[in-house]
């Protein structure tokens, strides 16, 4: 039993997170990239069954236990760091490698936990692994913001835990959100997931990112979330509507949006949305369509990614009005971008058609019309944003390019190269995927009327997309986001509230007005002293303490 | 029962409390540190009679053994008070060592004028997040 | 065979000796560099006592030692169990790592000439503690009480800044209420039941006739020791106090004093009165869960606006202590056993924190929150150290401060207040801003002029700081020795009045 | 509108006439009915589109403020 901890998949991640951070130069190097390897062959190896438990401050916890939807989103995980791995070598920062290994790492931890606690504890390492990625590029404050955010889902988490496990125990089990625990550990879930009213955190942390941490960014947190959810809440019906709004959001946004990475993030959260409608859905096609569409939007999410990466390094902006006409000098990063792009409009012959499609299927047999059709025209907009505005704008558009300043270097080529082989290998022969994803064998994909339906769908929003061409022009314009809720929101409250008092006081006051203010200096006064205790005087420390003996002494006597 | 015969009765209770309160009452409004120091030693002086005027026993006698009589005070409360009076030195000793040495600093054992010092001492930025509260 | 056997049957005095022998020596010799020594010594020789005590206590259950051979009913009982055992190798082994980490400390701090009075005031306090942990006789405890209370102002105002004094000025007032109100209580309860030995006092508790009187001597003692322990709203000596202390003293009143405060007051409320005695119509646990709450959140508040670093902490110290007394408030074993592990492991994250503050205080000369920007360059071994302490007052998992929490979750939950449990971890929001405040200033700012001069901090501080961190990792990792201890102090508790 | 653009448009939807075509031949799966008719998303695609368009393009209205001051907002990040 021991040997099946040795060969958790998560092992050679951490180990080599360690090991990062203490080597340099070409060792460095070397362990970088070969510890998500590592990690791709224990996913396969490691036996699938619950491994051995440990006690631990009297509960057992369950390191490691593989089953078929670990080990897909093992693999996934695993090659997105691999793939991520390659890209970054041009990167020299010590702390973002250590940092994105420790993050993979904590990933696989999350998808190959055998019980709730090692979970949550896999689910903290992860956040803060990835707050230090976006850390190591600078951006402070939008570290802080994420890593608050995620501390917030993390407590949520935490509390729907320790319930569930008052109330059945450590083992991962499927829950109905009926309860109290159950619907706070789904709230915390759905955090990591990007489900709104939070889901800003997404678009505002990973274009802060280096150009080779958001690679990193795209792959994990909300698939590890997708993963919980499959395996703690499948076909929950609260999720069906939860997702479809993400779906309509990420669309709305990806649409909208100037900076590359910026539309990417909102892309995730709508491609997230349709696997959340999926898990949803509950049946065991849904749910196996649910894993599926995850592993293959990790590679092409992961590719695109990487595009705007090599755009970013080498122009350094990747806002779509400074961009255009970098298909000739960038035509590697060009064809990424369309490749990634078409696999995320779900194009025949590519990954994104076989995910895509065992999701729509598993819509169809439980007749969920409203998500179906929802579903079949939000892939017709995300044609319109990935497969057509993105790369347009971006590359192909004649316009004067912006000075390059770096070229791509052959690692970020060899790793677009390997990603976008792999989702042309799936595209064209989907049994490859089907033998790892159990349960979407039934799926037909490459059948006549499947391609010319999908065809049709996109060439329609082709021709949208011609038509309108002028309309979805990138504009330098930003869009309110759910953010705004804090950190709008509370300023804006304040100075209404502020104005309110103020024109309270410039008109006559009348009595009552006076008394409010009256009250409301003495509560700020003893807001002021409670917030700077310890420049109390001496009397008013020892008249408190008489209050509460008197208090106590009054309570005693009625 | 008149009150007079009441008052008499309960007199150790009363002067215990009141002392008590007293004292108390010195510490909180005081702003003086010394003063403040004085209302403190009374505060532990009614602690001392709280201990030991219940072991006043009308008719006994201290606890030596004696055969003329068989009613002592209980000698335990002394014993403890003793220990609790060194105490209460030692805090008042430390009490005005540092009003002394406040005063060196400061100039003044005041206690609104030394706090009042230190927020001078403060840097305006500090002040200014202050008031915005 | 016989001396040890000898030594065996004394440890419990020996333990409290030790520092306080040590103390007048240090007094009276008077040279400086004689007092370091001396105090190392004196507190091992206690820490020492206090490790084979605890497992004594583990194997033989209760150690009684009547001082001078008096009944318990006259004399003075020390009594040793499953709860004050793991008090007192907390006390004795962080005044041991604290002596160790102090020399160079108070060398740069301290006045020559004061150098050896400062030592003999650190082995007072922390006899004074120890005393109060291990005595089983409730006036004794008053004493002692205010034997490390006195030694303890008068380490705070050795502080550099005159800010000092009058937080001593102040920390002394307030304390000698508390003292004062403690020792009112008890006269009440001696009053009504004719002993002081806590043990005589629960035999006897049953047969007391006029409840009334036992509710004020609760009322006044709790009030006593909360005012020691700096609950909420009577914390407001405490910030001052450990902001203004030298760094060594800091971390000694930080990270024992207020734990055996609590300890007295666990033993009060289990021991003595019962948890469930009612206060009038008002259960104590419903008071004290809801000061606790006030600390949690308030206090955390209050440190998240902060500039100076120590006094952040010493704000964080009042919410942790929130944490601890909410662990006494659920009364059950899981909630007590949270109670007690976050003692100990408060104690650790807390000694290392202000450890490492205090190491900073040596290379920069200041602990202002901004004069700490970029330090995490010139001195990486402390910043880790303040980085590890600070991710274990989150409660992030991995550290002993997750374990405690896990143990207060579950404690709440078992009491069936769900809303309790999310307050606990929603409190933790709150930490995460102020330790991201000085994580954002350490590792992520542009190293200060100050900052970039710095050396890291020398072996001797450096090794205790890093040694407290480590226990913080380590017991978060495996807490299984602290657990059991824990555990056997709540069950100790609770088993003792049904 | 610029000739080329009018000459992708236009061999695009001849491209869909040829698909839409196609469609009449193969045999189709329908689960609700109207999604097994031939052309269906052919129509359903171009609608979907342009109402994705339309609801991005209003919520911009809505939602939208100048990218200058939102830069300035951000340049903490």
């Amino acid at each position: 039993m021991a040997e099946t901890l040795l060969l958790a998949p998560w092992l050679p991640l951490l180990v080599g997170s360690v090991l990062v951070a203490v080597l340099r130069g070409l060792v460095q190097d070397v362990v970088f990239v070969a510890a998500p390897m590592l990690a791709l062959v224990f996913v396969w190896m490691v036996p699938q069954a619950a491994g051995p438990g440990i006690d631990w401050l009297g509960l057992t916890l369950m390191p490691i236990a593989s089953d078929p939807t670990a080990r897909l989103f093992g693999t996934a995980f695993a090659l997105a760091a691999i793939g991520g791995a390659v890209f970054a070598l041009p990167q020299r920062s010590s702390t973002e490698r250590a940092a994105a290994l420790l993050y993979a790492g904590s990933a696989q931890g999350v998808v190959f936990a055998g019980d709730l606690v090692t979970l949550f504890l896999f689910w903290e390492v992860m956040a803060i692994g990835s707050a230090v990625v976006i850390f190591s590029n600078g951006a402070s404050r939008a570290g802080l913001r994420y890593a608050l955010m995620h501390a917030f889902g993390g407590v949520l988490f935490f509390a729907g835990i320790a319930a569930s496990i008052g109330s059945g125990g450590t083992a991962i089990r499927p829950f109905a959100a009926d309860s109290i625990g159950s619907v706070l550990m789904l709230a915390g879930i759905l955090v990591n997931a990007g489900a709104p009213p939070v889901s800003a955190w997404v678009a505002d942390a990973y274009p802060r990112a280096s150009w080779s941490g958001a690679v990193f960014l795209s792959a994990f947190t909300t698939k590890a979330a997708v993963a919980v959810l499959i395996r703690l809440f499948p076909g929950e019906a609260a999720l069906v509507p939860i997702g479809l709004i993400m779906a309509v959001y990420g669309m709305v946004y990806a649409l909208l949006g100037n900076d590359i990475r910026r539309m990417l993030s909102y892309s995730i959260v709508g491609q997230v949305g349709f696997m959340v409608v999926a898990i949803g859905i509950g049946t065991p096609l849904a749910l196996a369509a649910a894993a599926a569409h995850a592993f293959v939007h990790i590679l092409y999410k992961g590719l695109l990614m990487m595009a705007a990466g090599t755009v970013l390094r080498a122009t350094g902006t990747t806002r779509l009005t400074a961009l255009g006409g970098l298909a000739r000098s960038m035509p590697f990063a060009t064809a990424a971008m369309i490749l990634g792009g078409l696999a995320l409009a779900a194009m025949p012959l590519t990954a994104g058609f076989v995910s895509k499609s065992a999701i729509m299927q598993a819509l169809a047999e439980e007749h969920a019309a409203v998500a179906w059709f929802a579903l079949t025209a939000i892939s017709a907009g995300s044609m319109l944003y990935a497969g057509l505005r993105l790369p347009w704008f971006a590359m192909l558009r004649s316009s004067t390019p912006p000075p390059l300043s770096l070229a791509t270097a052959p690692a970020m080529k060899l790793a677009m190269g390997g990603v976008g082989l792999v989702l042309l290998v799936v595209g064209v022969a989907p049994s490859l995927l089907m033998r790892i994803v159990p349960g979407i064998d039934a799926v037909a994909v490459l059948t006549p009327d499947h391609i010319l339906f999908q065809l049709q769908l996109l060439i329609g929003s082709s021709i949208c997309f011609v038509l309108f061409l002028g309309l979805l022009a990138p504009r330098a314009r930003a869009i309110r986001d759910t953010d705004w809720l804090w950190r709008s929101l509370p300023q804006l409250l304040v100075n209404a509230v502020r104005a309110i008092s103020r024109r309270g006081v410039a008109t006559i006051p009348s009595r009552a007005e006076v008394e409010a203010k009256k009250i409301r200096d003495l509560s700020e006064a003893w807001m002021q002293r409670t917030m700077d205790a310890g420049n109390w005087r001496t009397g008013d420390i020892a008249l408190v303490a008489t209050a509460l003996l008197g208090i106590c002494l009054f309570i005693a006597a009625m | 029962m008149s009150l007079v015969a009441m008052l008499a009765s309960e007199a150790t209770r009363f002067t215990i409390v009141l002392v008590m309160v007293a004292g108390l009452y010195i510490v909180i409004a005081r702003n003086n540190m010394i003063k403040k120091l004085v209302g403190l030693s009374l505060f532990q002086s009614s602690v001392y009679l709280l201990y030991l005027l219940p072991g006043k026993i009308f008719g006994g006698t201290a606890p030596i053994l004696d055969p003329r009589f068989d009613v002592y005070a209980n000698p335990l409360p002394h014993v403890l008070i003793l220990t609790a009076i060194v105490v209460g030195i030692g805090t008042l000793a430390l009490g005005l060592a540092l009003a002394i040495r406040i005063k060196e600093a400061y100039g003044t054992i005041e206690e609104d004028e030394v706090l009042a010092r230190d927020r001078g001492q403060a840097s305006p930025a500090t002040r200014k997040a202050g008031t915005r509260g | 065979m016989s001396l040890i056997a000898a030594v065996d049957q004394h440890l419990p005095v020996i333990i409290v000796l030790a520092p306080l022998l040590g103390a007048l020596l240090v007094a009276l010799i008077r040279v400086e560099i004689a007092s370091w020594p001396i105090a190392v010594i004196a507190a091992l020789v206690s820490a020492m006592a206090a490790f084979r005590l605890v497992f004594g206590v583990e194997t033989l259950g209760v150690v009684s030692y009547r001082l001078g051979g008096f009944a318990p009913d006259l004399g003075i009982e020390y009594r040793v169990d499953a709860v004050n055992a793991l008090v007192l190798l907390l006390v004795t082994g962080i005044s041991l790592a604290t002596l160790v980490y102090a020399r160079r400390s108070v060398a740069d701090e301290i006045d020559s000439g004061r150098v050896p009075w400062f030592y003999a005031m650190m082995l007072v306090a922390m006899s004074g503690l120890l005393g109060m942990a291990i005595t089983g006789d409730a006036f004794n405890a008053f004493v002692f009480l205010e034997i490390s209370s006195l030694s303890t102002y008068t380490l705070i105002a050795l502080g550099r800044d005159r800010r000092a004094l009058v937080a001593a000025y102040q920390y002394l007032i307030v304390g000698t209420i508390g003292a004062t109100f403690y020792v009112i209580g008890v006269g009440l309860l001696y009053l009504s039941t004719g002993t002081l030995n806590l043990a005589l006092i629960i035999e006897r508790l049953p047969d007391v006739t006029s409840p009334r009187a036992l509710i004020a001597a609760e009322a006044f003692i709790l009030v006593g020791i909360a005012l020691k322990l700096a609950l909420f709203p009577l914390h407001a000596w405490l910030p001052n106090a450990y902001g203004y202390a030298p760094s060594a003293a800091t971390v000694l009143i930080a990270s024992t004093a207020t734990k055996v405060a609590v300890y007295l007051m666990a033993r009060f409320l289990f021991g003595v009165f019962g948890i469930h005695v009612e206060l009038g119509p008002v259960s104590v646990t419903g008071v004290l869960i809801v000061l606790s709450l006030g600390a949690m959140f308030v206090a955390s508040a209050a440190a998240v606006f902060q500039r100076d670093v120590k006094r952040l902490l010493a704000f964080s110290s009042v919410a942790q202590i929130g944490y601890i007394t909410l662990g006494l408030a659920l009364a059950n074993p899981a909630g007590l056993t949270g109670a007690f592990l976050h003692i100990v492991n408060h104690a650790l994250m807390k000694g290392a924190a202000f450890m490492a503050i205090g190491a900073v205080l040596l290379r920069c000369g200041s602990s202002r929150l901004d004069d700490l920007a970029g330090i995490g360059r010139t001195m990486p071994a402390t910043s880790v150290a303040l980085t590890i302490a600070g991710l274990g007052l989150i409660g992030v998992p991995g550290t002993s401060g997750f374990v405690s929490k896990w143990y207060l979750v579950l404690g709440a939950f078992d009491d069936g207040k769900g809303w309790l449990a999310f307050l606990i971890v929603a409190s933790s929001v709150i930490a995460v801003l102020y330790v991201g405040r000085i994580l954002e200033v350490v590792w992520f700012r542009e190293p200060s002029k100050t900052a970039l001069a710095a050396r890291e901090a020398p072996l001797g501080m450096l090794l205790p700081t890093l040694l407290l961190a480590g226990l913080t990792i380590l017991f978060g990792i495996d807490a299984e020795f602290p657990a059991r201890l824990a555990g056997a102090a709540a069950s100790a508790l609770l088993g003792g009045r049904p | 509108m610029t000739m080329r653009r009018r000459l992708i448009a236009g061999a695009l939807a001849a491209f869909l006439a040829v698909c839409v075509v196609a469609d009449l031949f193969v045999a189709h799966h329908p689960a609700f009915g109207i999604d097994g008719t031939a052309g269906f998303a052919a129509w359903f695609g171009i609608i979907a589109s342009a109402v994705a368009i339309a609801l991005a393009l209003g919520w911009s209205r809505i939602a939208g403020r100048s990218e200058i001051v939102a830069e300035e907002e951000e340049r903490d990040g």
